[in-house]
């Protein structure tokens, strides 16, 4: 007998490649709370900024201004709520980012920008990024916390 | 997604209540915002975060770049009433000690 | 690029093989529309009265009484939302069900039992059955009023 | 997942109120009811589905075994308010023109 698949409720959304693709991922979001609503505020709220911050990079960074047809662009969100964990897969067809997540530091108190990366690790428990057959996949991970 | 209401105080203290999320889309309305009250000369800025139910590293910038601007004014822009969402963004960032929020509108510029 | 999941609300479940299972399965649907408040309740009820049917069948039938153990008796429920469909698949590893769906007719109006199937196939789009790897796979569909 | 609760009425008929869903688990209580019901000779009966928000092909057996056996003892089985999830059922099952609902407990024995 195959594996099952893990229990669990997962959400898939392709997404406007635009800013509007942030209201959109709350929308998701809310939804996932609305169908369990054990899910603790603070795990929430530390899943919600990764998502929304790598999101919005991903709009802002992962496509070349002008470059191409935005009509050929391609964003997904993959959510995932099981009783254990939190997750997020990121799709994107934009190039491929060349980004150290192991050096994603905070910048200094003055910087208006630049905090995304950084901000988004030190919420959840894990965040990969991976090139894969010519998409970029950003993974974010955040284990519950016992009820 | 996000209303941003501005209340001047007799005192000459700009009062900025963003209500909803605060992110990409947002931070850029506040960050305009902003600009303007120093522009017409008002540099001593509460922003009300009572009602601010998400905050991103894009909304924080905007309220960074508004607290540069308004020490370069000779005034200061001073953060109250955070949510949870929004003190959890502070915290992972390290700028709860440099935005030091305070409990309450009225007195936010009184120390 | 490989092709993304469609978008959709996916929630999977590992039922215990009892009559526990229906009350579960009732809680997962609750879930489902608690996620997305736009289902019309007459395509809610035809599909949650297929599913419960379905799997109150397995539950009762699927596995011969005191036969094998229980522990090694598995049962899954794998719902789908999307704008177009409602989609249940429910997996079981009981025994065939040689069962001929083309023929489930509604019994007499003096039957106390046997109205399942027909009950199901009348509320639904459709309905299959496949034995598939040792599992038995039951698939219902049911196609959504427009708003 | 399901109470049924019973009233007797001054008049002889039992009023049988199932409230949540009469499904697999519940047929078989329901069932049972039924059976002393008319062992202890009430055999004019009521059932109100006002408050039952689910019915399954068992539930619904539970009804029509329960109306064969007030029949054999001379009585009825009445169906009153069903709810619209209810009303699928015997729609879909053809059970409608045997069950025939009524609009109202009080008067399901008039007529
Ligand atoms: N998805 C992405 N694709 C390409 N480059 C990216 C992506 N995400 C981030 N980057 C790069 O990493 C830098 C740091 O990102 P971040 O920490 O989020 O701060 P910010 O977006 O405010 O500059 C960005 O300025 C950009 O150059
Ligand atoms: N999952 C199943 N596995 C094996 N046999 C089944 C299954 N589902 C239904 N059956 C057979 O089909 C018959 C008719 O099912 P159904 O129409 O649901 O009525 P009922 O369950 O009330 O008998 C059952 O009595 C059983 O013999």
């Amino acid at each position: 007998m195959p594996d099952p698949t893990p229990d669990g409720l997962h959400l898939d959304q392709s997404m406007p490649t635009t800013p509007d693709a942030v209201d959109l991922a709350h929308e998701q979001l809310a939804r996932l709370w609305a169908a369990d609503g054990d899910v603790l505020p603070a795990d929430r709220v530390r899943f919600e900024l990764a998502v929304i911050e790598i999101l919005g990079n991903i709009v802002e960074h992962a496509w070349i201004a002008d470059e191409g047809s935005p009509s050929e662009r391609r964003l997904t969100l993959a959510l995932t709520l099981t009783d254990e964990r939190l997750e997020a897969v990121l799709g994107d067809n934009g190039r491929p980012a060349s980004i150290d997540l192991s050096s994603a530091t905070m910048p200094g108190a003055d910087a208006e920008s630049g905090r995304g990366l950084a901000l988004s690790l030190a919420a959840v428990d894990s965040l990969d990024y991976e090139r894969v057959d010519g998409r970029n996949l950003w993974r974010i991970r955040c284990d519950r916390a016992p009820a | 997604m996000i209303e941003i209401d501005v209340f001047r105080r007799p005192d000459g203290v700009a009062v900025v209540v963003p209500q909803g999320r605060l992110n990409m889309v947002a931070a850029r309305q506040m960050k305009d915002l902003l600009a303007i009250l120093l522009e017409e000369g008002s540099s001593r800025i509460v922003v009300d975060l009572d009602r601010t139910t998400f905050l991103d590293s894009s909304g924080l910038g905007a309220l960074i770049g508004g607290l540069k601007g308004a020490r370069q004014a000779g005034g200061d822009l001073r953060i109250a009433r955070p949510t949870p969402e929004v003190l959890t963004v502070f915290q992972l960032t390290n700028m709860d000690k440099v935005l030091r929020p305070r409990d309450d509108v009225e007195s936010a510029f009184d120390a």
